[in-house]
């Protein structure tokens, strides 16, 4: 699917008229917060563990359906919301990207489990991508792994609150000039290019992690390889149990 | 005319085949998983699978961290059994290491992998009737009693879905009498659900429309292409790793394998019914032979319990599998003596089901396809590891 | 069956088969031998190993190994551990394919990850990294990138998409193009101190 | 006997009278029965006092044509809302509680974010006609329900051709879905777009059988006649409790759920499959079109099969319109229960069963009906029974690909 | 059978659970949704979701004593402690930096298990959500430090236990100093 034009719904006339009427515009901006806020429909999109807590956060133990946001959209031009559940790896990045180039405004984003926010427990894999908001502008960040379904529901609460806290005048995508599509990464040779979008985001400053450990914890780097065909003393050859010696404790 | 009427056969019209690229996002693959479509009209002629979109790199970094580390990584290769995943690390370690298992931890971990297996089987019944079609009912009513099970799976082991629960030569935490209790209750009703699925769905007519017949797999193809679990069992081949190898305790209890006839997607719909029923016939089993008191980890493996950094298999190689609930899930570890092992692989069970994924598919409508690859049981996190 | 007889049973079946007991695996010297293996052990009618239950690749540093689980589903026996090693340049195998069709998805997924290259394989493509990938990223030696610190290459991509780069990271790959360099895991990790 | 022949006018009151009553008997059966319709005449007589003839006419029809253009984009917001919370029970959940009490409000904040979304159009789409599918399936929709009488005396427009009109406009609708899958440049898109096309040229075909036995003994295919030749036994001998009727209503009511796409015919749009199927490419306030249209649709649809089948708005003690909802609101949650039960047919499957299975029982129940014209009590109600069940029975052995097969399943200790 | 029997079989099943949802309780085919905000599912004790730090009365008192163990033992290493050091640069026996990285840790619970000093252990909060993660979302010391009665409340069975074992140590520790210092004493 190619990029697509952005038509904005509101002309600048109209925004302009609401300007001079206070209490219209307040009424309106609370109308407006309120439609949005109560009718959050996310994107039927899972990519991992997470997906599994959100479909059980869509069922009946917890019911998102009570927010009004149970109509889970599988296109997602009709959605407003995307939960990325799950580990986003370097091969998917570029189609969550794309994902969230085809909502239609206004739009939102949970990050939803650790992977999603910096890679998570998986963060040195060589093929995951360490947050999605190295490309996205991210609404909420959900941490746990995963978070259990009732974060999912304070994840949305947040959302909400979000909402509420916005302006009809002020919110980002009646703006001009502002750009809410996010160009698509590729997958070169070594991992994505680029390796973030500096508009978006910026590494941190102090990363002790990085500091300590390096990129990668490789602390399993090894230089001598076992030697399996060393004869194993009292060991009989074809039978799979063993009696290797008492494990060790240093 | 030569446009219309294809040159080959002018009374035939000239159609052009179409390519649909299923996925990564689409609501029905079970995650990130693509397939490369080439239908005509809505006839499948050919299709090609795509993976590695949730490929996070298990075994990379498994092989840099402690033995005992990588416990909770494997929670989340499978992330609907976890349970069952633990089972399968924690025999390759023992075999690695030879260590011995007492004996009330051999019964609570029975008990936490057929409930697992209970767990399992009654969402992939539900997510392919979504598969199928149906608004989320199916799948409602069976997270509904996966919402039970996981509600003791939090009380014994702390987590919902990743419970690394799991130690080698035992498991983490004691198992209270209530939870025991709670457990009985939950088998005693079971039953009473499973008529309740049933008699929405196994006697539907559209059901049985949509999977009978659909996605043969041959008996023979299915041992060639290494299928195993419920699968290899819907195709009438009677091979159950709990059978077989008796690993743990399974070779207590009295239980029946269930086997297809056909091997299509209806029989691997009711085999998984069915070896839910025998799931809880062996749970029933365990539940009234657990020895009330006992150790949970073995003398040899408790001062590693604080320290799982200082166990240091011998040097040597192992293979533990288990009966997980998609098929032989199976971990390859080599040790060098060092505390992180030198290769660690995962034989993932629906990743190499879905071998045969094209040859089932062919020759079917774009909607089967969807349901082939529900009745194949795929978790992408186990698909990609 | 010891394990000295079941070698004396393939070899005399096949000879010319150079094949060695490695623990309680028997490792086939030269792996161009490992098909025929494998077919008489899934043949005979004494073994009947019909099940190939997992194919592995590992490294070894100074080799690579391919290692395979055979079971069987008839007799319910098993595992049969067959292993085969190449040099790390020529790392050529021929593929089980044609015997058992599990083993399609398994060695392109150590093809992927370790470069072996199994010989008549249908379909041997990556499996999970992108075509256009390099490097086989489970070797032992493989270095991964550095993901905070933008190359040449990316900061051209930036800027044909019109996204300001700051100045800093802009000279940073500079910096870098200049030395010829890429952006790795600098600091490749300490082995702990055991 | 009685039946067949379609009473001329049996209004039990003229409705010019009925504003006369009012005076005497404010709230009176007939005054609650006639609500709308007296409303209608006081606007009437209000402003006929200083509006020309010309201009009166025109009022009247605007006040009809309000009234639908109210009803019905209504009706449809409260009906996604109704099918939230009954799917919701069935599913053992509450279903939209949060916004308003028990959720009422729901849908004007769906409706409030709908209208503010952004309206994306491909850039490969092919821009006029995108644009005019949305506009295209709600008109159809919009149109049918002049026809439809709500309650006595409460059809906007008592066209006699009225059936015929409601069949002819109604199937439109597949063009417009075309379009918006055509036009989408979506491989989904087209596939649904495809998918539909078959789907509702072959079920419009049963449909209209279906309707003919009612029309054969009716005698008219004006509605008002229809739901007239129904208004024995106090308004309850419906043309349902008939062999033919009943059998004709199953196969209309199913032909129904096929034409407004809904579970388990949901082809066009099976997310499982095709993603949102023709609407994918749309969003905001088309999508919100189409998605009106399509609960329109199953409105005007169950409206049709109650006033064909179920007598319409006769009825016993309660006002006519009361009992119209009440069996319109029954048949929806009918099509909302198939929805919370049943999965999806394959294509192949829908149009064997509409093509092999519906189209030769529509047949048969046509000859029934001729059989049931043609003799006297105590015969034709056990001929006919005997008839179709028989041809049911031949029907199901012919179409054995489709039985399930009995499964035996084999244990291994 | 009746073709169509088994259609409408499985109708009835969802038409039951319509009805039993007005009348029935969760267990019996009722209403199974518990309403968060308002009302929540009893916690479990052995829940677990991201670690804290204990202190004993005050937070000056808290039992960590910076030894590293839980940042070695952490699977994704999400843990950074630094040692304090007094003015005259000896080390002291307790953390002056402790960060856990909330974006990358796992709730596995390792730390809490390999904590030889019963100082780290894992929360019940889970409401944490915000829209900033680099910051917010690095939690340090401050952050995680939550008094021992809190840990009493949210795990009762396990705090007291673990109060019970160190009172037991302390006990045994001040007995074998007594025994020292008797020893010492005829000296």
């Amino acid at each position: 699917m190619a990029f697509t034009e952005n038509l904005s719904s509101v002309d600048g006339g109209l925004k302009s008229e609401l300007g001079k009427k206070g209490i219209v515009v307040a009424t309106l901006n609370e109308l407006y917060n309120w439609g949005r806020r109560s009718s959050i429909w996310p994107m039927q999109f899972g990519l991992a563990c997470c997906a599994i807590e959100m479909i059980a956060t869509a069922c009946a133990r917890y019911d998102i359906a009570r927010f009004g946001a149970e109509l889970f959209r599988p296109s997602p031009r009709q959605s407003d919301l995307m939960i990325v559940a799950g580990t986003v790896t370097k091969k998917m990045a570029p189609q969550v990207v794309r994902l969230y180039n085809q909502m239609a405004e206004p739009k939102y984003v949970i990050t939803m489990g650790a992977c999603s926010i910096a890679g998570g427990p998986f963060i040195d894999g060589y093929n995951v991508l360490r947050g999605i908001d190295r490309y996205i502008p991210i609404d909420v960040h959900l941490p746990g792994c995963p978070p259990r379904p009732e974060a999912l529901l304070y994840g949305l609460m947040e959302l909400q609150r979000k909402i509420d806290g916005q302006t009809i005048e002020k919110t980002e995508w009646y703006q001009k000039g502002l750009k809410r599509e996010y160009p698509v990464p590729e997958c070169g040779p070594h991992g994505l290019i680029p390796k973030f979008n500096p508009e978006v985001w910026a590494p941190r400053e102090v990363d002790h992690r990085k500091e300590r450990y390096g990129e990668p914890v490789l602390i399993g780097k090894k230089d001598k390889a076992p030697n399996l065909d060393a004869p194993v003393a009292a060991r009989p050859a074809a039978t799979s149990a063993s009696s290797a010696s008492q494990p060790s404790a240093s | 005319m030569e446009k219309i009427f294809s040159a080959r056969d002018p009374s035939a019209l000239n159609t052009e085949t179409l390519e649909i690229n299923f996925g990564p996002q689409h609501p029905s693959t079970h995650g990130v998983f693509r397939m490369n479509i080439v239908c005509d009209g809505e006839t499948v002629v050919s299709l090609k699978p795509v993976m590695g979109y949730l490929h996070r790199n298990h075994e990379q970094i498994a092989e840099n961290m402690s033995y005992a580390a990588s416990m909770p990584y494997t929670d989340r290769l499978d992330y609907f059994n976890s349970m069952s995943n633990n089972f399968g690390y924690s025999l390759a370690v023992e075999k690695l290491a030879n260590i011995e298992v007492p004996e009330r931890a051999q019964y609570i971990r029975v008990i936490m992998a057929e409930l697992t297996r209970l767990v399992n089987h009654v969402s992939v019944i539900g997510f392919l009737l979504n598969d199928l079609g149906a608004f989320f009912t199916p799948v409602l009513y069976a997270f509904r009693e996966r919402e039970k099970i996981l509600d003791i799976f939090e009380e014994v082991s702390g987590a919902r879905m990743m419970c690394n629960y799991f130690r080698f030569g035992g498991v983490k935490y004691e198992i209270q009498p209530h939870i025991l209790q709670r457990i009985k209750e939950i088998v005693k009703k079971f039953p009473k659900f499973l008529e309740e699925f049933e008699a929405l769905l196994s006697k539907n007519e559209i059901l049985c429309m949509r999977c009978q017949n659909v996605g043969v797999l041959p008996k023979e193809l299915a041992v060639s292409a290494s299928i195993t679990g419920p699968m290899l069992r819907a195709s009438g081949v009677d091979y159950d790793i709990r059978k077989v190898d008796k690993y743990s305790i399974y070779g207590r209890f009295k239980f029946r394998i269930p086997l297809g006839e056909k091997g299509d997607v209806y029989d691997r719909y009711y085999v998984r019914i069915l070896e839910m029923h025998e799931s809880l016939k062996i749970l029933d089993q365990a539940l009234k032979d657990i020895p009330a008191t006992g150790e949970l980890v073995s003398k040899k493996m408790a001062p590693f319990l604080k320290s799982p950094r200082n166990f240091k298999p011998p040097v040597g190689e192992a293979y533990g599998r288990v009966e997980a609930p998609k098929g032989e899930l199976g971990f390859y570890v080599v040790s060098d003596g060092t505390p992180q092992p030198w290769r660690y692989h995962v034989r993932a069970p629906s990743f190499i089901n879905l071998t045969i994924l094209e040859d089932m598919c062919l020759g079917h409508k774009i909607a089967d396809v969807i349901v082939i690859l529900g009745s194949v049981d795929i978790v992408l996190g186990e698909v990609d590891h | 069956m010891t394990p000295e007889e079941i070698k004396n049973k393939i070899q005399t079946a096949l000879p010319g088969t150079a094949l060695k007991w490695v623990r309680d695996t028997l490792l086939i010297e030269n792996p161009q031998d490992l098909p025929k293996v494998a077919n008489f052990l899934k043949t005979s009618e004494e073994f009947r190993f019909d099940y190939l239950s997992s194919v592995t690749g590992a490294d070894y540093l100074q080799y690579l190994e391919a290692v395979y689980h055979l079971y069987s589903m008839e007799k319910k026996t098993g595992p049969f551990v067959l292993r085969a090693r190449v040099g790390r340049d020529q790392a050529r195998i021929p593929s089980l394919v044609p015997l058992y069709r599990g083993a399609e998805y398994q060695e392109r997924e150590a093809y992927d990850t370790y470069g072996i290259i199994f010989e008549n394989h249908p379909d041997l493509r990556r499996i999970f990294m992108w075509e256009g990938f390099e490097g086989f990223p489970m070797r032992k030696d493989y270095v991964q990138e550095d993901s905070e610190i933008l190359e040449a290459s990316d900061i051209e991509w930036l800027e044909k998409h019109q996204v300001q780069v700051p100045e800093g990271m802009k000279k940073r790959a500079e910096e870098l193009k200049k030395q010829g360099r890429r952006a790795v895991a600098e600091r490749p990790g300490q082995p702990e101190p055991q | 006997m009685d039946t067949r022949f379609p009473s001329e006018k049996a209004y039990p009151f003229d409705s010019e009278s009925s504003v006369g009553m009012k005076t005497e008997k404010i709230f009176s059966m007939q005054t609650l029965d006639q609500i709308f319709i007296i409303a209608k005449k006081i606007i009437l007589g209000v402003t006929g006092h200083f509006l020309p003839d010309w201009a009166c006419l025109l009022t009247s029809i605007l006040i009809s044509i309000s009234a639908i253009a109210v009803l019905g984009p209504f009706t449809m917001m409260y009906l996604t809302l109704l099918e939230r919370k009954v799917i919701g029970r069935m599913q053992n959940r509450i279903g939209p509680n949060r916004v308003g009490k028990w959720g009422l409000l729901q849908p004007f904040a769906d409706g409030i974010k709908m209208l503010t979304k952004e309206d994306i159009v491909p850039l490969e789409a092919d821009k006029v006609i995108h644009f005019l599918a949305p506009l295209f399936i709600v008109m159809p929709a919009l149109l049918v329900f002049a026809v439809i009488p709500f309650g006595r005396n409460m059809t906007a427009v008592d066209l006699n051709v009225g059936l015929l009109f409601f069949i002819a406009v109604s199937s439109t609708t597949t063009i417009a879905i075309f379009m918006a899958s055509w036009s989408s440049r979506n491989k989904f898109s087209l596939l649904g777009g495809m998918r539909s096309a078959a789907q509702m040229i072959s079920y419009e075909i049963p449909m209209v059988l279906s309707v003919v036995p009612v029309i054969m003994m009716a005698g008219s295919l004006s509605t008002n006649s229809i739901v007239e030749a129904q208004s024995r036994w106090h308004g309850l001998k419906w043309f349902v409790f008939t062999p033919w009727g009943f059998l004709g209503f199953i196969i209309f009511f199913l032909c129904a759920v096929a034409e407004c796409n809904r579970s388990p015919f949901d082809l066009p749009e099976g997310e499982s499959e095709i993603v949102a199927g023709f609407h994918t490419e749309y969003s905001g306030m088309k999508f919100a079109l189409f998605y009106m249209a399509e609960f329109m649709n199953s409105f005007t649809l169950s409206g049709l099969a109650v006033t064909l089948f179920l007598g319409g708005w006769q009825g016993p003690f309660l006002p006519s319109w009361i009992w119209f909802f009440l069996k319109t609101y029954a048949l929806i949650f009918v099509m909302i229960w198939f929805r919370g039960t049943l999965p999806r047919v394959r294509v192949d499957q829908l149009m064997g069963l509409a093509w092999k299975f519906l189209l030769p029982l529509t047949l048969a129940n046509l000859l029934v009906t001729g059989f049931w014209y043609f003799t006297s009590r105590p015969v034709r109600i056990a001929g006919s029974m005997v008839l179709l069940a028989l041809a049911f029975w031949i029907l199901t052995k012919l179409n054995r690909d489709v039985v399930p097969e009995k499964r035996v399943y084999h244990f291994a200790e | 059978m009746i073709f169509g029997s088994g259609v409408l079989r499985s109708m009835l099943i969802t038409l039951k659970n319509f009805f039993t949802s007005y009348f029935k309780g969760p267990e019996e085919g009722g209403i199974f949704t518990v309403e968060y905000p308002e009302t929540r599912l009893p916690e479990k004790e052995r829940f677990r979701n991201f670690p804290f730090l204990v202190y004993d009365r005050n937070p000056e008192n808290l039992r960590c004593v910076a030894c590293d163990i839980c940042a070695k033992e952490c699977p994704p290493k999400c843990i950074y402690i630094v040692r304090e050091f007094d003015k005259e640069g000896r080390p002291l026996k307790r953390p002056a930096v402790f960060d856990i990285d909330f974006t990358v840790c796992m709730n596995c619970g390792i730390c809490e298990e390999a904590c030889p000093f019963d100082a780290i252990y894992m929360d019940h909060e889970f409401e944490i959500a915000g829209p900033e993660r680099q910051s917010r979302l690095l939690y340090h010391k401050d952050d995680l430090l939550k008094s021992n009665e809190y840990f009493h409340k949210i795990r009762p069975t396990d705090a007291t236990a673990i109060d019970q074992q160190r009172r037991e140590a302390e006990e045994k520790k001040k007995a074998a100093a007594e025994a020292a210092a008797k020893a010492k004493q005829p000296d």
